[in-house]
């Protein structure tokens, strides 16, 4: 957007920027379309990623990761919008459960899964939503009992995303289902030649054609108890809790990141197309509706650029964490629904990227926690 | 007109008939990016699509108003009227401005479902909404007219006997009024041969079969000419206000569909120990979704009424289309954010429903063009284009 | 119902009557804060007030479509209804509830302007919405009632010679249900000592004159009570869908002013050597303001319709107060924004009606509220608060 | 808002932001009702807040001012708001006419004129709209002709605000009406026992009811020819557009402040208020909406923050600076509308500061350049 540079940018990011836009350019983007069509993304570009260093870019090298911090997170993830990709969930794999095992693990769950992740050997996947409990989690029904050292799991898990290529799964399941929300454990599951396990079909879904996205089934799987993520039962609920407002910022980045992309493919096009003679940009309508998006896109992304310093400096708080996350996602929504309007009857064509980013988009406003959710964590701030 | 007897009955009628067909069947037919043939059959054998056809040539004569009940009650079903509904605003150009020979030759075999005439060709790549300045020409040659050109959003063609195309039969600049030289032609379909016009699909987001056209030198018999050479922009015009009219209730009723499954989610899915419809934050966005598909609905019957006692309708139609497919859009939108992440997968429908009723802010007209037309031609303000 | 012929003629006589009292009548009486007397006189004298008396009592029998057509007009001239308008639908109770003697005694009166019934007794301060929790007293002593308590909120008390009050006469812990127990009277103003009832002016942003009441001991008649004691709650609820009409009715006048006047202003005013309504950014928001006016019209007169053919239409009135308060508002900041900076000054009559016409969006009844009712009522979800 | 603070304010500028408030409160909150019922604001409040130091606070010492930056003018245009005071126009006496003078007036107009602005012993006034022109400087028919080293001034102008206690106007006038915009000039007046000057009645208004705004009158005005600000005819169009981004950022400044104070009114009005047995805050309807507006709020504080720092970096562009006025302006009539709603009838008395908010807030989106000229603005960066 013009000449504004998101003030915690730095050389050394620019040049991760520049290194990762010419990575997705190059490995991604020629596939992209046939991943939408397989309903998932490659095994292999999880591979590819992690010979490029893009994964688990914010963990210290001692466990292989690129001893990044969040910005360089928010660089990787801001380019693959930009390239017009979505499927591709390294937030949930670096972003999120890389950082559930720095923070939680044990020093040797550290060291025995982060290096893995960060090549691509293993990809990983959070295991949360059941049919019957999205939002609440006190409802979730999956259990894991304690027998003889193992772990035993039995229920099922869905909208998992990465579900389908995940080797290593951080299941949310009841160990003490008595005690509610106190029973809830962090379970990590390797799935490899693991029995009692089955993944479903890839789900078919409105948008996100490209995210391996599945049901889990759990039916008397065994795992070690040294699986238990940290080394205390029924901190599950509070583990999940504490790093929400740093995991929302990777849905406000990328709805940022897509607003910025809606509005200058939709510029490029209105000052193309002509009716009635003139250029469409010439059209008053057209030219408020987008001052209008390209007002609150920019707006948008200086105040998404202002909680990402608030990470970095370790203040970000509940509250603002959650305007990110609705505000930039309704934004979105209403930005690329704007946008595809001046591409009339073409705008529903999906050679058209807009066609992509209006169906893909929708779910940033579910998903994360959904919106409402996102108004009353505000609210208990009033 | 809301509730008149008769429109209650045939509300009743097509509800059964939608009733045999399930939400799974309209989704298999997406998932396939298929034709609901069974469906458009169905339809057919019970008359509904001849709903607008005079009882003299084989159909049931009645209104717009009943005709746009049949369409509500197919979109409230679950279903998409997307893939039959032109066979009842097009037939209208053949119904007034056709020859007695022609209303005799094609009208009753539509009624009875022998053809199938779903597809209208008027805009072009690069005119846009700016019909007047079509490019495809017909040029008469003996008994034939030749036409050549080119046409997009030709929806149906794949699942059409005959074509309704405007082309333009003398040059723009050798005629007084630039709506002046456009003529009407029945193409049959089946009778084209390949190379002379070639279909090619454009996919898209929904389950919408649309089409490019491209005519190279297509022979169409003279006698398939509708009316008088040279008017044919009057005559499509006659149709846009029927196609704005079951466009709207069609809105109306993806907007019902829409309300009735959020709201009874709402009221079953408990989070928290209670139905989320008791959360405000849930209960009025769906609340207020059914007001304004309320409002457009009586908007729709206005000018429904108006339209079958003869009177102009032209503002009122657009309105009721414009309303209705704000007031859609708004109750899918409500809609997915009862739903939450069930909102996006295939088997609860939602999704499809969602993304099928998005077109209607954009096709047949798009909400700016409305209005312009009520700014300029209802509130007497300058052109603004 | 929208064109009636009866319909059209009292539109014309009310215009016609309005036409007398032109913008600097209006804003006079605004700028001193005063009663439009003048006006309520010449529209009494008309007859108009007492459109819904039956004829028997010296009033014209209309419907509440015509009564709606007087105050759309009144508004639609650029004047307020607000002045007068609670005659209207709060003699309804005296009318279906007040024995015969009662309705003899008052009605021909109020329908020649010799009495004025336009105070209307039921909120309070601490209840706010939540009627049944009123805390207003009206104890039995003898032939007279004794009441107590407070009132906020209440209109014309100034202006009026009659107040209907709302009390309760059964505490709210030996009654059944807690609509039981209160009962309705007619209490006259002009006989209440300055000792029994206290009357406090509220200032406010437009010239909208309303009060706090203070009741000290205040003796009615127990010849005043209306109907049954201790019915009547239900015997308000009645009047409160009439109110809601009549009051989309005035919205959606305010709201075709505000479009008459904005879109003439957008056709005038050059700027930058073109008319202002040349530019998309003006014409656009004047026209989408007149296609929700449009739509909540619709919705007033389906209302009217049913209310005046005795079915339910508590959804309709609901639905039609809202639809209609949202657009008249809508109307009102459009009309704002092409007036730029003249919009603000006195002397273009914009900026009165912008405060005046605001009112309905909180008043008589808060849009959340119809949200609930709707949610609730209508489609059936679980009650939010 | 919560924990955060400006990132441009400083000790300095918190301590001057203490007794701004604290003057404020003493020295214009006890009189304000009165104004509002005057239609002015009182001539001596001028006079106090030069004493105060706060007329002139980003003009030079050398030239009587507090030789701030705008950061201290937005300190002291952001305590007026938040006192709840509108009416009292120091933004068009110190933080636009003195700057006119400051740049484009010579060494002796500056000295002639800044000091008395700064001790308020001279009230500044910009005339520009006439009855026939607003947007459209174009179309001003006002002339000034140059005759016998005096200007001859003839017309009049409309809105003008501090109109009654001006003493010193920058009349716009056309000095060559043949040339079009090349033929306006900026004239000072010193309206001091001025013949032919007279000023209309006070304009009766929706809000802003304590801001003394006239019609004035020039009926053969005889000025001196070195009243001509700046030593050159004919720039009068350039240099009125050459200061308006920086002039747009007092609006949103203005803008922020009133949402931040609509939004505090009534968190503590919900709080205390019941119905239906609950206080307004446990609604959730209650908790969303004002979530949302919180929400709004904050990202415009950001925003708003955002740009005076461009301001005070010399780096603020016309499109940025457009965004920030017709956003800020557009959301404070919006969250204050939806503030309003929340008092119920309550909102409506004028007892209430909330009615005074919402009927002072509309022509926020219509002055300092209509928020329309602000999307075509924006537009033209497209």
């Amino acid at each position: 957007m013009d000449h504004y540079r998101s003030p915690w940018m730095n050389d050394e990011l620019r040049l991760l920027q520049e290194a990762v836009r010419q990575f997705y350019a190059e490995e991604f983007v020629p596939h992209y379309e046939r991943w939408i069509e397989q309903g998932m993304v490659d095994r292999e570009a999880w591979n590819k990623a992690g010979e490029m260093g893009i994964l688990c870019a914010s963990i210290p090298e001692e466990y292989g990761g690129a001893g990044g911090t969040f910005a360089h997170e928010a660089v990787i993830a801001r380019e693959l919008s930009r390239a017009g990709i979505t499927g591709f969930s390294n937030g949930v794999h670096s972003g999120i459960l890389a950082h559930y095992i720095l923070v939680y693990g044990t020093e040797e769950q550290r060291r025995k899964w982060l290096p893995k992740m960060a090549t691509g050997e293993m990809v990983g996947a959070i295991a949360m939503t059941e049919p019957g409990a999205g939002t609440d989690l006190g409802g979730i029904s999956m259990t894991a009992r304690l027998e003889n050292g193992n772990y035993r799991l039995n229920g099922s898990k869905t909208f998992i995303t990465n579900g389908h290529h995940a080797d290593l799964i951080c299941v949310v399941a009841k160990t003490d289902p008595a005690l509610g929300h106190k029973g809830i454990s962090l379970i990590m599951v390797e799935t490899g030649n693991l029995d009692g396990f089955s993944r479903g079909l890839p789900l078919k879904k409105l948008g996100m054609k490209a995210a391996d996205t599945t049901e889990l089934f759990f039916d008397d799987v065994l795992v070690p108890a040294s699986n238990l993520l940290g080394d205390k039962k029924g901190e599950g609920f509070a583990q999940l809790l504490q790093q929400l407002p740093r995991e929302r910022m990777y849905i406000a980045v990328t709805a940022v990141a897509v607003m910025e992309r809606a509005l200058e493919l939709t510029v490029e096009y209105v000052k193309e197309r002509k009716a009635f003679g003139k250029h469409l940009i010439d059209f008053q309508n057209t030219r408020f509706k987008l001052a209008e998006c390209k007002t609150e896109a920019k707006i948008a992304r200086i105040f998404v650029d202002h909680c990402i310093e608030r990470v970095l400096d370790g203040t970000l708080d509940t509250a603002t964490a959650a305007m990110a996350k609705w505000w930039t996602t309704q934004k979105q929504c209403e930005i690329v629904d704007e946008c595809m309007q001046h591409f009339g009857g073409y705008g529903f064509m999906l050679e058209y990227p807009i066609a992509h980013m209006y169906a893909d988009s929708r779910v940033q406003k579910i998903y994360g926690g959904s919106n409402e959710i996102m108004k009353e964590l505000i609210a208990r701030s009033l | 007109m809301l509730d008149t007897e008769l429109g209650g009955q045939i509300r009743s009628a097509v509800r059964d008939l939608c009733g045999t067909f399930p939400d799974t069947y309209w989704r298999e037919v997406d998932e396939s990016r298929g034709y609901p043939e069974k469906f458009v059959q169905a339809l057919t054998d019970a008359g509904w699509l001849a709903a607008l056809i005079p009882e003299e040539y084989g159909g049931s004569g009645l209104g717009i108003a009943e005709a746009s009940i049949i369409l509500e009650e197919v979109n409230r079903s679950g279903g998409n009227s997307g893939a039959c509904h032109a066979q009842m605003y097009i037939m209208g150009t053949l119904l007034r401005h056709g020859s007695e020979k022609q209303k005799r030759e094609y009208l009753p075999r539509i009624a009875s479902g022998e053809l199938r005439l779903q597809s209208f060709g008027v805009t072009e790549p690069t005119t846009g909404t700016d019909t007047t300045k079509l490019k495809t020409t017909a040029v008469r040659k003996g008994d034939h007219y030749v036409v050549n050109g080119q046409k997009v959003w030709i929806s149906r063609v794949q699942h059409s006997d005959l074509l309704l195309l405007l082309a333009r039969t003398t040059p723009l600049n050798e005629v007084k009024k630039k709506s002046d030289g456009l003529s009407v032609f029945l193409v049959d379909l089946r009778e084209a041969s390949e190379s002379e016009l070639t279909v090619r699909p454009i996919r898209n987001m929904m389950n919408h079969e649309t089409n490019e056209l491209f005519f190279d030198n297509l022979k169409v018999p003279a006698e398939n000419l509708i009316g008088e050479e040279g008017r044919g922009f009057r005559y499509i015009l006659d149709g846009m206000n029927a196609e704005r009219i079951l466009i709207a209730a069609e809105c109306v009723g993806d907007g019902y569909w829409f309300v009735d499954r959020a709201s009874s989610y709402a009221k079953e899915r408990v989070v928290f120990d209670r139905p989320i419809g008791q959360n405000q934050g849930i209960q009025f966005p769906i609340a207020r979704a059914y007001v304004n598909i309320e409002a457009a609905n009586l908007m729709r019957f206005r000018a429904a009424e108006l339209f079958d006692t003869g009177k102009p309708c032209g503002a009122e139609a657009n309105m009721a289309k414009l309303l209705a497919a704000d007031a859609s859009w708004e109750a899918a939108n409500v809609a997915v954010q009862t739903y939450g992440g069930f909102g996006f997968a295939a088997e609860f429908d939602i999704e499809r429903k969602f993304r099928e009723t998005k077109l209607y802010q954009v096709a047949p007209i798009s909400t700016n063009l409305i209005l312009s037309f009520i700014g300029e031609h209802v509130l007497g303000m300058p052109r603004s284009f």
